[in-house]
Parts: structure tokens; sequence; C-alpha cells
């Protein structure tokens, strides 16, 4: 029954709009945080009678084409966690009560519109569902209304247009080639007949079409001035969901259950997946930026994400959505640590602020576990991902992209030591010695993070055969 | 589908292939933010063209009316944020020139 | 019987060691433990000895399971390992009274004991090698706890046992891929190539244990800085017991190790040069514990050179000299342990005149001391002329080497009695009382154990010794006085040649400390025995010298190898880094290119792929 | 068929001279053109409902749009326009050219299309499709306008507060 998931966010959208708005405006908040809990405990028993039931008037009522499988579970898991502790965080950031009101709105509109974009099987309703994701996020990121985060969002705005412009091209010729927009038909027909040139058009405007969407690195122009000057609540959820499901979630999905993982498409995400691993984390090593460092850092991560998915495997897809849950979670956790530390400083520029730790404690520590996680120390959840990855590419061969891989993930550790030292290490500056820790707004959701981020890396063994293994298919 | 259907999809596909050019052109040299989405809006009459070319050739008129429809939509939602986030940069910049929101770098 | 008990002489002592180092800090309560877990485990040694236990428990999988094997050898060896426990442990009640580190030396003393009776038990090599290495720690914990300089040897015994423990180590595993299986028991390799190496990685780690060259560099050192009944016990008695059961048990039974093998002559030749260099040093030892060290040293050659013979006659020299030197060596660092703690010192240029004063110490250094040079009757002789027989029929030369070791064995045991026990007593030694009778009584026990092996050699020699090899004897018997009349003569020979040689030496030199000094320095021997002393020729200072060497060589490729990783990658990285923050410039115009041209590209690739 | 060409080529030069213009409002109207040649196109090649609602929303709502965008913009005065003419057309001279050029290079290439006859019993009606088959994209439909609607808001909550 996942028509709820996509129609439940909407209809309370609708009923909080109704006249009656003094009560509505106070009950928005709450109403975003308990629906996203709700979604991850419906999530968590996803084998309960639920799912299988098929409510008797909505079903004959929409007749949806939506499937729930264990990666769109698994998505809708990460979705219902970060809207939570973004809902969370957003109430506790954003004081005014009108405002308030609109960014819980927006975050129950994204939570239909990423759960739709998880349970499509449609080409055209993906788009469709990437677009409503992408308006949003455009309105979130000019949420403050200045300067940069306008020249942020019409970036984004810029290459979105033109991403869903590859994607559209991708969807005609896609149409033309196999007479539909189903997922599983033009899945059967790519496997029917060779891959002749006009297929490989159409396949490669819609793959380029999203590695704009997930900033894989030579598109990944509009992430980082996105990211960087949408409010702080906003980053958390673009950074943490959003840009995940519209760009690298199609892309594994259109990856696996459309195009088939061809030599050819996984050839090219090997080696977009290198690029993108290294250039983010080159770029992110010199930053002083919190949050733009945090930006690049998950540029970087998502070349992981694409390069497990090179390796054409079904324990390289398993590995790759291990790792897109794992990033969900330490890359919001991380963002909430820059928020934090921007709340109460007032501040992100890493060179002005330093010694934290003393006086954020929560907030330091937490950061330490994301960032460790980030950088693959084990146990934590990270570097299980990242091993599953290495060993995922060695499998199949490719040593040299392991190498990658691997070498990589000293940059990672690296930069994020010296963003440690700068921000949180070291002893406190005159100017910053009056400062408190963030409220419990921003500190709850920190624990929960990095509780999962902890968690997930000493039980994976557990958690390995039982979710993770089967992601592959 | 027959020969002569090919070279009509081709012959559609070359005025479409320029509109494309005309339009990126339009984005990539333009100074004015609202050229910039003037540009865009070209790209989108040559993906509607495209759907269009598509469904007529295929037989899957219906299917494409619905498609197009949709997209249009979401395109004019779409082109009303961003006139509205264009709208919000002249305010504050007093100026439309692509050059003065540079300012994001590194 | 509940096979179980063969649990009994592992976890007991084991217990009763942790219980020793838990416990209350009162001496009585740990004296108590271990004198009482000492004689249980004699007790049980008594018990199980003479029967046949198996004892098998899947563990690990890969064919790692915990089985324990008790039959005669093992036996013997428990019974032996377990009476020496004893009497050392009711040694060190007084010995060690008013010593430091009460608890901590009866604790590693009875987890020793409980590692050796493990291991022997052991039937798989990797339970083995955990009881094996488990023997490790408590060696290096019990020489740790002696003087100043006891951590630094205790470190160089660590160092030195743990080498050959990775050796042996990689042969276990070797052994294990040559074999396919890790039970002992099932284990029977011809000696080809791959075996050849198993074979010698095993031998290095059991020689090794029994203290042999050029593994031996730990022992002297220990002797003068570790706790004396450690010296008595372990390098002594329990090591060798320990080294040259599991040389046996690979040379008989997991290698067909024959007498036409080129092992056989390598084993024997490790022995012969044992023998001869160990007691080239113990000549000029001026210290009665270091002499004693390398006289334990020297006899693992005996022992080493008559396993290696491959023969049965060797083989049986061997596992008797075995038994008979932990009996001798043990008595003799016994004895040793009475002078010091009665004298106050083991410096023999300041002892002296001492045998009027500890006769039944005199009594005991005595008999030992001829047992250990091979005079009629006592156990020596009788094991040494078994070697003897087995070098001759393997050959001369070795032969030779063995019957010159007997000849500075003799000398040197004539002039550490001469300096010890006879001539002038020295000033600080006029007020030596003897030993209390809790010391006497384990050194009177042994002595009268060397006799007794000597007189009725047939007792051990066929209960004990010749059961071990079985139907390989073909029913000869060893027992009695040796067949070959002319070996004894020549025996009877040497030994009246070191008497006279020390007669010879004392009337040069005036004194008996000083009656092998011109050995100390002949011509060219002094020179060697110079930069021996200063520990040229000891594998371990060489390897430190060596490991000096490398780390010196490695700080500078350090230096080098860190420039590049600190200054190089850092700047190199860095400088990508400004190159690609550099292109993002805010102009999304360039961005957009960027983007096309590469996405361009990526359809290059595409159609490159197809 | 003929009719296609004359017309294509009427919605490329459209698009040119949207391009091209010197005044932004010009150019909106241009946009506006541009849809109505393209609307043509789509009544011939079977689409009319599709059309009418091109018609409509682009050539109408969209252009609306812009038109209030650029009166709300105070665009520049004439002398800046004529200032500035000089120098846009040193950047866009030779479009004209480009997409000529490769509208001729792209004529002489056969690119063959694998393309896949439907189905005969694929749905014709253009209500029945959007009602029955697409009923998802017609509620993302719905919740994007509602989207639009709270981006509206957001967006020019200050404007309308001054």
């Amino acid at each position: 029954m996942s028509h709820l998931l996509i129609l439940v966010p909407f209809c309370c959208v609708i009923i909080l709009n109704l006249p009656i708005r003094k009560v509505m405006r106070s009950l928005a908040p709450v109403a975003a945080i308990v629906l996203s809990l709700l979604q991850v405990l419906m999530v968590l028993c996803f084998d309960c009678h639920f799912w299988q039931t098929k409510f008797g008037i909505i079903g004959t009522f929409f007749k949806f084409n939506l499937v729930a499988d264990k990666l769109a579970i698994l998505m809708l898991l990460c979705i219902g966690i970060v809207s939570f502790v973004t809902a969370v965080i957003g109430r506790a950031l954003i004081k005014e009560r009108k405002e308030r009101f609109d960014f819980a709105s927006l975050i129950l509109i994204s939570l239909s519109a990423l759960n739709g974009i998880v349970l499509v099987r449609d080409i055209f309703s993906l788009y469709v569902f990437l677009e409503i994701a992408a308006v949003i996020s455009f309105i979130l990121i000019a949420f403050k209304t200045n300067i940069l985060a306008y020249e942020g969002a019409f970036k984004y705005i810029i290459f979105s247009a033109v991403a869903s412009i590859f994607l559209l091209c991708g969807t005609a010729l896609l149409l033309i080639t196999s007479g539909s927009t189903d997922f599983s038909q033009i899945n059967a027909s790519l496997t029917a007949q060779a891959f002749s040139p006009s297929i490989v058009l159409a396949v490669g405007l819609f793959l380029v079409g999203l590695f704009i969407k997930a900033g894989v690195v030579p598109f990944h122009w509009w992430l980082p001035d996105a990211y960087s000057e949408a409010p702080s609540p906003v980053s958390v959820y673009l950074a943490g969901i959003v840009t995940k499901a519209v760009g690298v979630y199609a892309l594994i999905r259109v990856a696996v259950s459309v195009f088939g993982m061809h030599k050819s498409i996984c050839a090219v995400f090997l080696l977009l997946g290198a690029i993108t691993i290294v250039a983010g984390a080159i770029a992110a090593i010199t930053q002083s930026d919190f949050k733009r460092m945090l930006s690049y850092s998950s540029i970087s991560q998502v070349g992981y994400i694409i390069l497990a998915l090179g390796s054409g495997t079904s324990l390289g897809v398993a590995a790759a959505c291990f790792h897109l849950f794992n990033h969900a979670i330490f890359k919001s956790l991380l963002f909430v640590n820059a928020a934090a530390v921007e709340q109460q400083t007032g501040t992100r520029d890493m060179d002005r602020v330093c010694g934290l730790s003393q006086r954020m404690p929560v907030t330091g520590l937490t950061s330490v576990l994301g960032s460790l996680s980030c950088a693959g120390i084990p146990p934590l959840a990270g570097f299980w991902s990242k091993l599953l990855i290495v060993i995922a590419l060695l499998s199949t061969g490719h040593f040299v992209y392991a190498a990658v891989a691997v070498l990589a993930s000293i940059i990672t550790l690296g930069y994020f030591l010296v963003m440690q030292r700068k921000v949180f290490f070291g002893k406190i500056s005159e100017e910053f010695i009056n400062i408190k820790e963030a409220g419990l707004g921003i500190v709850v959701p920190e624990i929960i993070l990095a509780a999962i981020t902890v968690g997930v890396g000493i039980f994976f063994p557990v958690i390995l055969n039982r979710f993770i293994l089967p992601l592959g298919g | 589908m027959s020969a002569s259907a090919v070279y009509l999809f081709w012959i559609f596909g070359i005025f479409i292939i320029m509109l494309f050019i005309i339009g990126l052109y339009c984005i990539l040299v333009t100074f004015n933010l609202i050229r910039a989405l003037i540009g865009v809006e070209i790209l989108i009459k040559a993906v509607t063209l495209l759907i269009i070319v598509a469904g007529y050739l295929s037989g899957h008129t219906a299917l494409t009316q619905s498609l197009v429809i949709t997209m249009i939509v979401i395109e004019a939602v779409v082109m009303t944020i961003a006139v509205g986030i264009v709208l919000g940069i002249h305010k504050q910049n007093k100026s439309l020139d692509v050059r003065k929101i540079r300012s994001l770098k590194g | 019987m509940n096979i179980k008990i063969l649990f009994l002489p592992i976890l007991l002592p084991f217990l009763a060691g942790i219980l020793c180092i838990l416990g209350r800090k009162q001496r009585i309560f740990t004296e108590g433990i271990s004198l009482i877990a000492a004689a249980v485990n004699l007790f049980i040694a008594f018990v199980l000895f003479g029967k046949n236990l198996n004892f098998n428990l899947p563990w690990l999988g890969f064919g790692i399971d915990v089985s324990f094997r008790l039959y005669h050898f093992s036996a013997f060896i428990i019974l032996a390992a377990a009476g020496f426990g004893f009497l050392v442990t009711l040694y060190s009640l007084f010995f060690m009274r008013a010593k430091e580190h009460l608890g901590q030396f009866y604790a590693y003393l009875l987890i020793s004991l409980a590692f050796i009776n493990g291991a022997v038990l052991a039937d798989n090599l990797v339970v083995l090698l955990f009881f094996w290495e488990g023997l490790l720690m408590s060696l290096f914990g019990m020489i740790a706890i002696g003087n100043k300089n006891a951590f630094k040897t205790a470190t160089k015994a660590f160092v030195i046992n743990g080498v050959t423990d990775l050796c042996m180590m990689i042969g276990i595993v070797l052994t294990a891929h040559l074999a396919g299986t890790l039970t002992i028991s099932k284990i029977n390799l011809p000696l080809g190539l791959g075996a050849s190496l198993a074979f010698i990685l095993l031998m290095i780690g059991a020689i090794s244990k029994a203290g042999s060259m050029p593994f031996h560099s730990w022992i002297p050192d220990a002797a003068t800085d570790a706790p004396l009944p450690f010296m008595a016990l372990i390098p002594a008695a329990l090591e060798k017991l320990l080294g040259i059961y599991f040389l046996a048990r690979i040379s008989l039974d997991m290698f067909q190790l024959t007498h036409e093998s080129w092992l056989s002559v390598l084993l024997m030749t490790v022995g012969v040069i044992t023998i001869l260099l160990a007691v080239m040093m113990a000549l000029v030892q001026k210290d009665y514990k270091r002499l004693l060290s390398y006289h334990a040293i020297s006899q693992v050659g005996y022992m080493i050179l008559g396993i290696g013979t491959a023969i049965p006659v060797g083989i049986i020299g061997g596992l008797f000299h075995m038994i008979n030197h932990a009996m001798y060596k043990s008595c003799l660092f016994l004895t040793g342990g009475s002078v010091e703690k009665q004298a106050g010192t083991t410096n023999l240029e300041k002892l002296g005149g001492l045998g009027i004063k500890m006769p039944v110490t005199l009594i005991c250094f005595v008999i030992t001391a001829a047992s250990i040079s091979g005079v009629w009757p006592f156990n020596g002789f009788f094991s040494k002329e078994l070697v003897y027989d087995a070098a001759l029929e393997r050959g001369l030369l070795f032969y030779l080497c063995a019957i010159a070791g007997s000849f500075f064995t003799a000398a040197s045991f004539l002039k550490l009695g001469h300096a010890a026990f006879f001539g002038k007593a020295s000033s600080e030694n006029k007020q030596v009382k003897e030993a209390p009778l809790g010391m006497l009584v384990p050194m009177i026990v042994i002595a009268a154990g060397c006799i007794i092996f000597g007189v009725f050699n047939s007792l051990p020699l066929k209960h004990l010794i010749e059961p071990i090899l079985g139907a390989k004897l073909n029913g000869h018997h060893f027992a009695g006085m040796p067949g070959n009349i002319k070996l004894i003569i020549i025996s009877v020979i040497v030994l009246v040649a070191a008497i006279v040689n020390h007669i010879f030496g004392v009337l040069m030199k005036g004194s008996g400390l000083k009656a092998l000094d011109y050995i100390r320095y002949a011509p060219i021997l002094s020179g060697i025995y110079n930069k021996a002393e200063k520990r040229f020729f000891d594998p371990y200072e060489i390897g430190l010298k060596v490991v000096n060497l490398v780390s010196a060589l490695s700080w500078k490729i350090d230096r080098g190898v860190d420039w590049v990783y600190e200054k190089f990658s850092v700047k190199t990285v860095y400088a990508l880094s400004m190159q690609i923050r550099n292109l993002q410039n805010g102009n999304y115009s360039l961005y957009l290119g960027l983007s096309i041209v590469s996405a361009a590209l990526v359809f290059l690739l595409f159609f490159a792929g197809l | 068929m003929h009719l296609n060409y004359i017309v294509l080529v009427a919605l490329v030069l459209a698009a040119l001279w949207t391009v091209m213009t010197r005044s932004l409002i010009r150019a909106a109207i241009g946009l506006a053109a541009t849809s109505a040649i393209l609307t043509i196109i789509m009544f011939r090649l079977n689409s009319p409902l599709a059309a009418v609602f091109e018609l409509s929303v682009c050539a109408g709502l969209i252009s609306v749009l812009f038109v209030s965008t650029i009166s709300l913009t105070q665009p520049l005065t004439k002398e800046e326009v004529l200032a500035h003419m000089k120098e846009r057309l040193g950047r866009f001279w030779f479009l004209p050219f480009l997409v000529v050029a490769i509208g001729l290079i792209l004529s002489f290439i056969q690119f063959k299309f694998n393309l896949k006859l439907p189905a005969p019993e694929v749905e014709k009606d253009v209500r029945a499709v959007l009602w029955n088959l697409r009923q998802l994209d017609l509620l993302g439909q719905i919740i994007i306008l509602i989207t639009g609607v709270f981006g509206v808001v957001i967006l020019f909550r200050e404007r309308l507060r001054k």
C-alpha cells in the first residue's frame, strides 16, 4: 500500500492550508515531524501486513504503478530519517512562525515527492517527481531571500533545467525505440535488441541528465554553491537526501532496473566515479567555508556510490546502496554540526572559529564520529560500505579503481582532520569564549544520527546478510 | 517503421538540433538573466517538438500529448519560480547582469 | 577413568598460579598454595603414568581441535617435569624467602608447569603452539622479576625465542599444508624438499627451546640476572625436557628421519658445534652460575647429537642424556643456589674452601659433577657412552668432537670444584654455614637419583626410555655396561687426561681457579675469547647491530618518504585543489560549457564502449 | 509534408530572432511567436490537445510572465540598449551561420533509428490516457502547482510586505 506514502503527506499539506490558519500554523512543524517518524516506523517493519494490503476505495480509485522493493525500502528509510532530522532542526532554527509553517509545508510536499521518486516505475513519472523535488529545492535554497542564496538557486535552476531537458530527450528517444515509458517494458525491449547508436544516444542523454542532478564531477558546478548558501536545515536536507534521491538513487534505479548493467555503462560509471571521488576530495581540502567543504566531500562520496555501481555486480549495487544510506546519515550529521556551529558562532569560516569542542562537547564528539565514518575508519558504518565497495571492485578485477578509492579515502581523512583541528580542537579563541552548546533541537538529532552511524557499524555483521546483500537482487 | 518515417524523423531531428544549439548558445553567451531563461524556454520548445514527433512517428500520440501537457505545466511552474528568483536578484543587485552573480567561487 | 583428567595437569597448576598472583600478599599463603599445587601435580603425574588416553574436541574448525594424547613418552615427560617442579618449589621456599616478587615467581613457576604439561599433552600442532608461546610469556615474566638488568635479559630471551617460535609457526603451517592435518599423531611425512624445510623450521623451534647454539645467548645472561631456582627449573630441566621431547617427536614420528638423510648430518653438526663452543666458553667463566649455564648449553649438544644420529642407540642415548642432564644440572644449579645463599656471592674469585663448611652441598656437587663429566658409575657416564657409540658409528669426527667436549667438561668442573670448595677460604667466607634442610633435601634427592640411574641404569632405560622407541629397537637392550670396551677405555683416558691437565694447570698458575687460564690466553684462542666476552658472536647482539643499521638507513629513507608525504604530496594536492577551485570561478556559462563538453566526451565514451 | 518544412524553418527563424533581438520585450514576444509556430506543427502532427495547451500556457501565460517581469525590472533605456547593441552583436552575429552550417552538415548524415511500432490495442484517446494511465502524472501536476504557490508566496513575501 505504498500509495499512501505519496498521498498522505500531500493531503496533510492541503489540510494544513484550510482556512483555520491560526491552529494550522502551529501544527505544521509537528505534522512534518510526526509524518516522517511514521514513515521511519512503517519502513522498519517493512515485512508487515501493511505493505501487502490493497485498501479498497483508494486502491480502486488510484491506479498508480508503484513498487516497493528492497532498494526502495532502504531509500524510504533514509528519507524518513533525514526528513525527521530536518524538520526537527528546522523547527529549532527558524524563528518566525509563518516561515516555520512554509518550511514545514515544503518538507511535507518534498516527502511526498521523494517517496514518489523512490516508488515510481515509469521514466516520465520519475521525471515529474524529480522536477517537483527540484522546484522544492529551488524554493528552499532561496528561502532566506539573500543575494548569495539567490545566486546559488539560479545556478541550480539553470543546471536543473538543462538536466531535465536531457532527461526528456532521453525519454522521447526511449519512447521511440521501445514504445513505452514503463521501466520493465523498456528493459525488456533493451535486452531484446542490441545496443544500436540510437539507444546509446537515448541512454546517454538520460544518464547525463541524472549525472547533472547527482552532481557527478564534470557536471557538479551548481552543487557547492547551492549547498553552502542554502539555510542550514535546507543544507542538511539537500545534502542528506534530496540530491541523493533525485540524482544518485535515480541513477541506481535506472541503471539496475531499466538499462541493465551494460558494459559501456559500467565503464562510464567507473571513470566518472573515480574522477568524482578524487576531484571532490582534492577540492575539499583547501576550503575554509565549513559547509562548502562538506559539499565537496558530498560530491566525493557520491563518486564512491557511482564507482561501486560501475563494478556491475550485485555486490557492487548492494555496496552502492549501503553507502548511499551511510552517506545520508553521516553527511546529514556533519551538516547538522555545521548548522550548530553557524547558529552558535554566527560564522561558517573555519579559519575564524577554533577549539569549539570545549564549549560544544556534543557537537564536537558527533562531528568526530561523522568525519571518521565518512573517512572510512572502522568500526563505523562508513568503513563497511567502503570495504564492500573495494571488495566489489576487486572481485571484478578493477584494481586501479579500488586503489583510487582507498587512496582518496586517505585524502578524505586528511580534510576531515584539517576541519576538526580548525574548528573543534585546540584552544578556544577569545571571540567565542562565551558560546554555549546548541539547543536541544539540534543536539538530539546529532545524537540520533551519530548513534545510527555507530550502531550500523557495530552491528554490521547482522545487517549485512539481512538487509544489504539482498539489495543487489 | 518504414524508411520514409526514419527519413522524416531525421528531418525533424535536424531542426530540433538547430533549436537546441540556439537555446544553448543563448544560455551560454548572454549577459542577461531573463535572456538566459528565454534560452531555457527555447530548449523546452525543442524537447516538446521532439516528444510530439516521437509520438507521431511511433503512433503513441495520445500518450505523448498527455506527457507534453504534464511537461508544460511543470515547466510553467519552474519558470515562475525562476522568474521569482530573477526578480529577487534584481531587487538586491539593481541589475540583471549575469556578471554580477559571480561571487560564489572556489 | 574419566578422560577429563587430562585437563587436570594443565588447569590445576594454572589456576594455582593465577591464585598466587591474585591472592593475598602473605608469604605463607602463596608458598602453601604453590607447594600443594606442585605436590598434587606430581601425584597426578604418577597417576597418569603408564596410561594411554586420547581426547579430542573439535574447536575452531580447519582441523584445529583441542586434542590431547597421553602415552608413554608424554607421561614420562610430565612425570619428570612434575618431579623437578616439586623439588624446585620446595627449594624455593627457603631460597626465595627474602626476595621480592614472591607471588609472581610462584605464579610463573606454576604456569610454566601448566604450559609444559599442556604442550607435552597436545596432539594438535596449533594447541601445541598455543602452550609453547604461553611458555614464552612465563619465561619472560620469570626472568624479568630478577635483578636490575633482568628486564633487558628478559627482552633478549623473548626476542630470541620469539623469532624462533615464528620459524616454528611457519613450519607448522607448512607441515599442516603438506600433511593435510594438524593432528601430530597422524602426521608421518617422508622428507621431500618441502618437508625438509618444514622439518628445519620446526627443528629451529625445538632446539631453540632446548637452548642449543646459536639460540643460546640469553641463558648465560639469565643465569646472572634471573632468580636461581628459575635457572634450575626452566633452562636446566623443563625447557630441555620440552625441547628435546619435541625434537624427538618430529624426528621419530612426524618426519621419517633416517640416518641417510642430510638433515641427520645437519642435526649432528649443530649438536657437535654446540658441545664444543659452549664448553669452551664454560672453561673460562669466573662465575659459578654462568659456568653452569654454559654447560647447560653444551650438554644439549649431546642430546641433539644423539637424536641426530637417527639410529636407535643414539636416540636412546640422547633421551637418556636428556633426563640425566635435567637431574644433574638442576642439582648443580641448586648447589650454586646454596652457595649464593650462604656465601652471598657466586663469583669464584671470592669463593674458596667452602667444602668443610658445607659438606652436604660438597657431596652433592661432587656426585653431580662426576655425573656430568661422565664418571662411572653415575648416570652421565652411561648416557654419554651410548651417544659416543652412536656418534662413532656415524662418523669419527663427530665422536672426536664429542669426546673432546667431554674432556673440557671434566676440566672445567675440576676447576669449579677446586675454586669453590677447596683451597683457601677467603676472609668473607669464614662464617658460612651449611644450607637449611629444606634446600638440602632436593639436592640430596636428585643426587641420589643420579646414583640410582647410574648404578641401576636398567631401571630408567627399560621402563622409561626404551618403550618410547618400542618396535624400532628390534629387541635390543642397552642397559648394563656398554658393550664396546674400547670406548670405555678411551673415556677413562680422557678423564685421566683432564685430571692431569688440571694438576698441571694448578702447578703452573698456582690456584684452582686459574688452572685453565693457559687455554684462555693461548695465542689464537685469546683473541676469540676476548671477542666472545664482548658478545661479538652473540646472534642477538649482531641482530641488534643489524637492526640499528637498518633503522638508521630507514630513518634516512623515512625522512625522504616523509618529505614526499608532508611536503611534496600535500603541496601537490593543495596546488591541484587550487586549480579546481580556480575553475569554479562563479561564471555559470563556463560551468555549463564545461558540462556540455564533458557530456559530449561521455557520449564518445559510450560509442567507443559499444 | 512540404508545409511542415516551411513551418520548421519558420520555427528556427523565430527562435533565432528571439535570441538575437536587442530588446527584451521583443525577445519575449519572439518566444511567444516561436510557441505559436510550434503549435502549428503540433496540430499537423496529430496532437491537437497538446497544441491547445501549448498555445494557452506557453504562448500565453509564460509570455505574460516574461513581459511582466521585464516591466518590473525597469529595462534599460534606449541609449543604454544602443550602447550594448554593438557589443551584443559581436557575441551573437555568427549564431545564424553556425545554425545553418550545422543544419547542412546534419542533412548529409543519415542517422539510423530503430523505431518501434505501437501495439494495435494502444489507447488513442488523450483523455483516457491522461486519466487512466497517467494518474501519477496528474497527481504530480497538482503537487507541483501547490509547490509553485508556496514558492510564489515565499519568494514574493518581502515584496508584498513593502
